[in-house]
């Protein structure tokens, strides 16, 4: 029993790490009430996708992806796939980090909060006050 | 040059006529002065009679005319087709456009209307779907026009942009369009099963591509449409509410186009798609049949009740209508015949009557019955065309709705429907009894009205047509197939229809 | 929600786990299919011994100049959307300064920092130029080089206190960098249509060199367009901020 | 030079979007007539390329010329020749109307320029691309571009855009999760070469972990019924120069990439395909009810389309749903009409905000009699919508209609009865407004000049028209286009 649970969590035991961590962000990006948890929150799925795909690219005894002789052989590297995929990722969820922040920053400056039901309501207030 | 000569496009260019002048209306509008506006819709017109009645001669003598112009959709092209029974309602639609035209110009000067321009766009607009619908030459292409007409005819009805045209404009809508979506998906049904969609004289469909309850099921899907427009109840609501719109319009949707379509749609769905034998097997046309019997009765009943004048005829178009549907569903060659005679009878008849109401209101303001007393010292040529009209609606001989309702009535003897016969004979009478009080009261002697003492007909542009239409009513009725040779396309179209089954 | 949530981790796995390869075989799909062709052939093909750089400038080298667009992207989106800053603002129930912090600013008594930073500056450029060309042989790229200088501006700017900036870019100026960068990427790929290749092509950059010398200008180029694009885009955010202007959008 | 169209058509754009900035430096009109020029440029050449598709067949263009598995590959068929024009064109009419709104300082209206132009480039790739990750890079692209569009009308537009990057940052992650489980199962990116892996069998498992995360993450993105909910306040809220692009085709290109996906890659032939066809369907008759019933409730113009596209995209989706060639290639052909349809509603809002300030529909009385041409397209789109002949919108609807009653799916043909009724419910209240409401008598913004508008208002205006009317008459035409690629895919 114990040596099956072992060689699963050998095996697949980091899909399940990588698996909570995007549970908890879906979570948070759901529960939190504040905008700039969400942020964050949307963050940790992103880095735990790019874990998810780092993944693939473990080979057993293989190294960093850098030549190191004239004659390379498969078995000896690393996949280096990933690794440039998740690079493009990784700056992708930057670029949007940061429009989500300077989005962040404008929604503080008009209507002085980034908890949802208070911008909720200052919402609506707005959308009164123009009618009068 | 061969696509003005040839006569293959004679349809297309009776179609875009109207349409041409239709758009240039609507662009140009503002900008220009009314008398262009009218000069437009008076050439169109004119040229589009010009165009259908060139084709008489050949669809007199049998020649096809048929303009498959590409494929609308997959497997199926956007085709006009000349036959007998389209050309009867082209007749008529064409020839009382430009009767209509006329009047229009005289009522809505006469009556200061606003919002001329989209009013006239509209009317062509309506008139070019009417042709399109006549010429169809199968599902789909009639489909398109069935529904642009649909859409056009929209602004006419809520013509004067108030409350009440709001509304009825909305109930027109509300009818029509839902009627035309499940007409929409009783097509796609029988594209489905049986691969085509040309009309056929005598019907496509067979029992086995469509098994009996489904048989009934799109048969009622499909005619839901016509009886929505041609007012068979239960679903007539429509048409009386559409009565607030201008009384050209109400000439046109009673008299021209729309109602008419309507009664054109039932025809090709239930003797050019279904076919006698499908529609009887399935007891579609025995249950329309009813309803056609019922709405007869019951419409005459209520327009004996009304006392404003344009709802009283509203109602008598909703029972005449019914007329038509009823004599196709009969389903004999005779009765056929009638029914699409009854058409132009029909059409003519209540386009005089209609006229002379709006003459009657733009003249003296009045809409109910009850002030007419002794309206007939004022305009007598106008009552004289009214009660010429109501003749004819009565049935009475040498009137041409007596040729239209003798077939109808033959063809239901023929079939041994007595009470079908005894229907349209009550009905007769129904029909004198409502109409007859207004020509009483109008000419009723010992009485003087002071609001009609002076002598004052309508203005010329609006009591030209209106006589016209008597006289052709009363010339209808003694020679049925006088010019356009209207009564033997009525027979041809049914012998096409029922020959092959013989 | 956060019984949904534990439902769906113990139970995903035993659905999804099957399907993923176990961590590190080296037989798994993923390990074999493409990635052998990439070790194996990076550098006959590329010229760079550097696989990782070899996917990203030579084999994908179309998905990386879209990634440096993303950057420029977000470059301009922060100039456009904090370009307004709005005059009326909905009013806040208790003030905010009150609120904040006021612990005194901390000072550093043992580095000056003017002194520090100027002699920094130019090592950290002089790295930034090695990691940028030396990229496709080692460890290193584009990005890290441009951020490497996007940085140094900004530690210019923000702690060494100058009378006169050594260099001052306006907002603009530094989007336009910005967007020279990957236009820079994209014009190498436009060039490889002169001498008769596809886009990126670089074996038929029109020069008259050996094929996998014309990889590494290829590369190389790349490199700068990419550098540029990030250290522009860098600069441009940090200007985004100090240049708003007050104005009011709120139309609607 | 003419096998390197498919990518140039991308990088017009892109480099026109690159050097904007740098021109508007230069001189203040530069820039944009930069960009104008580079989106007509890829117009011209997208025509080009659609007429070589059609008599040469599906081009496969290696960029780097690197062969598929290993480099990355774009892959045009008629199908996405087709759809590529559809974004050329809407995009550069964009680009033209955009001129009329936004602020004027050259940074603003440079950067403004610069990112419409990199919405079109990613909505091109989208179609184009031939590899998974790419189409993720592009997705982003696009997602970025369109967060700063909605971000730039107004504070609430702020608000808007930031709940959208929310969700789509979500979408995209799954979308990356969902290319993650397929490219450890076969090892590969490119999609010939997936789906040529896939289709030996023993993936079903694979497909169905992987699918589950695509309809959620393309979902998100086209705005299908129960992932709708940020669309409404996005499109909404965005700014009104760009919101005909962001309309009427940001939508449509996940629901193209969902068809690679599902029916491309996957193929129908694994087991779970039933459910997936069921799954779509129910999505897709909810978000026509739903759409169609929020729709009549409003009376914000912009909310009232906004909703409608819930239930067009609901109309995309039941195509993918019945499956059929003629279902797929009715849901194709929605998606070109609805593209101009909705775009050219857009248009006519724009218009109307342009002339009288004013987006709402009580005050649109009788402004028929002030611009003709913009009341004529908005009933025109209008009755597209509905679905009335002969316009564009009646005819997709005649073919997903025609795909249900090939597979006897009755109750399709009934809710797309249902649907087209409640649009006209909606859509009629507005014509109303429009011709017969009382004049509000709103004052006139622009009266210069013979034309009611600009000319960069009325040409779009006017290309939408004559597109609605043009594609319902000549629908066989596409439909034969289509059909090149769609004959043996689906059902």
């Amino acid at each position: 029993m114990m040596t099956t649970i072992n060689a699963f969590l050998a095996a697949k035991g980091i899909y399940l790490l990588t698996l909570i961590l995007l549970s908890l962000g879906a979570a948070g990006i759901i529960v939190c009430n504040n905008y700039m948890k969400k942020l964050i929150c949307m963050n940790v799925m992103q880095v735990a996708v790019i874990f998810f795909f780092l993944c693939f690219g473990q080979k057993t005894g293989g190294t960093i992806p850098v030549a190191l002789s004239e004659v390379v052989k498969a078995s000896e590297y690393i996949n280096p796939l990933p690794h440039g995929l998740m690079l493009t990722a990784i700056v992708v969820s930057l670029g949007t980090t940061g429009v989500g922040l300077s989005l962040l920053f404008r929604i503080t400056e008009k209507y002085g909060t980034i908890e949802e039901d208070d911008l909720i309501r200052r919402e609506n207030k707005t959308k009164t006050g123009e009618k009068e | 040059m061969t696509f003005i000569t040839a006569i293959e496009y004679r349809p297309l260019l009776a179609v875009m006529v109207s349409l041409i002048a239709s758009g240039l209306i609507y662009v140009l509008g503002e900008h220009i002065r009314p008398n262009a506006r009218e000069a437009i819709t008076l050439i169109a017109s004119a040229l589009k009679i010009i165009i259908v009645y060139s084709m008489i001669p050949y669809v007199l003598e049998g020649t096809e005319i048929h303009l498959e112009l590409f494929s609308i959709v997959k497997g199926v092209s956007f085709a006009f087709n000349v036959d007998p029974a389209g050309m009867v309602f082209a007749c008529v639609a064409s020839t009382l456009w430009i009767l209509t035209s006329v009047y229009s110009i005289g009522y809505m000067r006469g009556h200061g209307e606003q919002n001329q321009t989209g009013y006239y766009a509209a009317f062509a607009m309506c008139l070019s779907a009417a042709t399109g619908i006549c010429f169809a030459a199968n599902l789909i292409t009639f489909f398109i026009f069935y529904e642009v007409l649909t859409v056009a005819t929209y602004p006419l009805v809520a013509h004067y942009r108030d409350k009440e045209g709001t509304i009825s404009g909305r109930k027109y809508l509300a009818y029509t369009l839902i009627s035309g979506q499940i007409f929409f998906a009783a097509i796609v049904i029988v594209y489905a099963v049986s691969g085509t969609m040309e009309f056929t004289p005598g019907g496509f469909l067979t029992e086995e591509m469509l098994p009996m309850p489904w048989a009934l099921i799109v048969f009622f899907m499909m005619v839901g449409a016509g009886m929505v427009k041609a007012g068979v109840m239960p679903l007539h609501s429509w048409l009386p509410a559409a009565m607030v719109a201008p009384t050209p319009v109400s000439a046109l949707l009673h008299a021209v186009a729309v109602v008419k379509a309507g009664a054109f749609c039932t025809l090709r769905v239930v003797l050019y798609v279904f076919g006698p034998t499908l529609a009887k097997s399935c007891h579609g046309a025995d249950i329309l049949a009813w309803m056609a019997v019922f709405t007869i009765l019951v419409s005459s009943l209520i327009a004996l009740k009304k006392t404003n004048l344009k709802a009283r005829l509203a109602f008598s178009t909703v029972g005449q209508l019914s007329y038509i549907v009823l004599g196709i569903c009969i389903l004999t060659p005779f009765s056929t015949a009638g029914a699409l005679y009854h058409i132009v009878a029909h059409a003519f008849m209540k386009i005089t009557l209609f006229m002379a109401a709006g003459a009657i209101f733009v003249t003296t303001h009045k809409k109910d019955i009850r002030e007419m007393l002794g309206l007939g010292k004022r305009m007598p040529v106008t009552m004289a065309c009214f009660t010429l009209a109501s003749f004819g609606i009565a049935g009475f001989p040498f009137f041409a709705g007596f040729v239209s309702k003798a077939n109808i009535i033959f063809g239901a003897v023929a079939m041994g429907k007595p009470f079908f016969v005894a229907t349209l004979i009550v009905s007769a009478l129904l029909a004198l009894a409502y109409l007859m009080p207004v020509v009483l009261i109008a000419f009723k002697k010992e009485v003087e009205n002071p609001d009609f003492a002076a002598r004052g007909e309508a203005s010329l542009c609006m009591l030209v047509p209106l006589v016209i239409t008597a006289i052709i009513s009363i010339i209808l009725g003694i020679a049925p197939n006088i010019g356009l040779h209207l009564f033997d396309f009525s027979i041809m179209a049914g012998n096409s229809i029922f020959t092959p089954l013989m | 929600m956060t019984i949904i949530m534990l439902i769906v981790v113990i139970t995903v796995p035993f659905i999804a786990f099957d399907v993923l390869p176990a961590i590190g075989d080296p037989e798994s799909p993923p390990n074999s299919h493409v990635s052998d062709y990439y070790i194996e052939h990076a550098i006959d093909e590329c010229n760079s011994p550097n696989m990782v750089t070899a996917v990203i400038v030579d084999y994908r080298a179309f998905d990386t100049m879209f990634e440096t667009t993303v950057m420029f992207l977000a470059g301009i989106s922060v100039v456009l959307i904090m370009a307004n800053k709005p005059r009326r603002r909905i009013p806040s129930p208790g003030d905010f300064k009150r609120t904040r912090n006021t612990g005194g600013t901390p000072i550093y008594q043992t580095i000056n920092k003017d002194v520090m930073i100027s002699t920094i500056e130019p090592l950290i450029l002089i790295y930034a130029m090695y990691v940028l060309f030396h990229g496709e042989v080692s460890l290193g790229g584009g990005f890290q080089a441009g951020a490497l200088i996007g940085m140094t501006y900004l530690l210019d700017v923000m702690a060494v206190k100058r009378d006169k900036p050594i260099m001052n870019l306006t907002k603009f100026m530094s989007a336009a960098i910005a967007g020279l960068g990957p236009f820079i990427y994209a014009l190498t790929g436009i060039i490889c249509f002169i001498g008769g290749g596809l886009y990126l092509q670089y074996n038929k950059l029109p020069f008259n060199i050996h094929e996998a010398e014309l990889h590494s200008i290829g590369i190389t180029a790349v490199e700068i367009g990419v550098t540029i694009g990030v250290a522009g885009t860098i600069i441009t955010i940090l200007n985004a901020l100090r240049e708003r202007i007050s104005f009011d959008d709120d139309n609607d | 030079m003419k096998e390197n169209i498919p990518v140039l058509i991308i990088l017009l754009p892109l480099c026109s979007a690159l050097l904007c900035l740098l021109l508007t430096g230069l001189h203040k009109r530069l820039g944009r007539a930069l960009v104008v020029l580079a989106t007509a440029g890829s117009l011209v050449l997208s025509v080009i390329q659609l007429r070589t598709v059609i008599t040469e067949g599906t081009i496969h263009y290696a960029v780097g010329g690197y062969e598929p598995p290993f480099g990355i590959e774009l892959v045009i068929d008629s199908l996405n020749a087709l759809i590529i024009v559809m974004i050329s064109i809407i995009g550069f009419l964009t680009v033209l109307f955009a001129e009329n709104f936004g602020d004027d300082r050259p940074v603003v209206k440079g950067s403004a320029n610069a990112i419409l132009a990199l919405l079109i480039t990613g909505l091109l790739g989208m179609t184009s691309t031939g590899d998974m990750f790419n189409l993720y890079v592009f997705l982003e692209i696009t997602s970025l571009s369109a967060y700063c569009l909605i971000a730039m009308g107004g504070s609430k537009g702020v608000v808007s855009a930031y709940r959208y990057m929310l969700v789509g940052t979500i979408a995209a992650t799954f979308y990356l999760l969902g290319i993650g489980i397929l490219y450890s199962a076969t090892g590969t990116l490119n999609m010939g070469d997936l789906s040529a892996i896939l289709n030996k069998g023993g993936y079903d498992d694979v497909m169905l972990v992987s699918m589950s995360f695509l309809i959620a993450a393309f979902g998100i993105k086209m705005a299908l019924f129960p992932f709708h909910g940020w669309q409404p306040s996005a499109y909404t809220h965005a700014e009104p120069g760009t919101r005909p692009l962001i309309t009427g085709v940001m939508g449509k290109i996940p629901a193209l990439a969902m068809f690679r996906y599902f029916y491309c890659i996957y193929g129908t032939d694994y087991i779970y395909v039933k459910y997936l066809l069921i799954l779509l369907g129910v999505f897709s008759v909810f978000g026509m009810l739903y759409g169609s019933l929020m729709a009549m409730g409003q009376s914000d113009i912009r909310k009232i389309l906004a909703y409608s596209s819930v239930a067009q995209i609901g109309y995309i989706s039941l195509g993918f749903a019945i499956g059929t060639p003629v279902a797929l290639a009715g849901s194709f052909l929605h998606m070109i009409g609805h593209a101009f349809m909705k775009g050219g509603l857009f248009f006519c809002t724009g218009a109307i905000r342009f002339k009288y300030g004013t987006v709402n529909i009580d005050d649109f009385g009788r402004i028929y009699k002030k611009m003709p041409l913009t009341c004529g397209l908005l009933v025109v789109a209008a009755l597209s919508m509905i679905g009335i002949p002969p316009t564009a919108g009646f005819f997709s609807k005649w073919y997903l209609a025609l795909g249900a009653a090939g597979r006897h799916e009755w109750i399709y043909i009934a809710v797309l009865v249902i649907s087209s009724l409640l649009n006209a419910v909606y859509f009629f209240k507005v014509i109303e407004k429009v011709f017969i409401q009382q004049d509000k008598g709103l004052d006139d913004k622009w009266s210069k000049g013979e034309l009611e508008l600009p000319l960069t208002i009325i040409l779009p205006v006017v290309v939408c028209f004559i597109a609605i009317l043009g594609i319902g008459i000549f629908n066989v035409k596409l439909f034969d286009i289509l059909m090149l690629t769609l004959e043996g895919v689906g059902l």
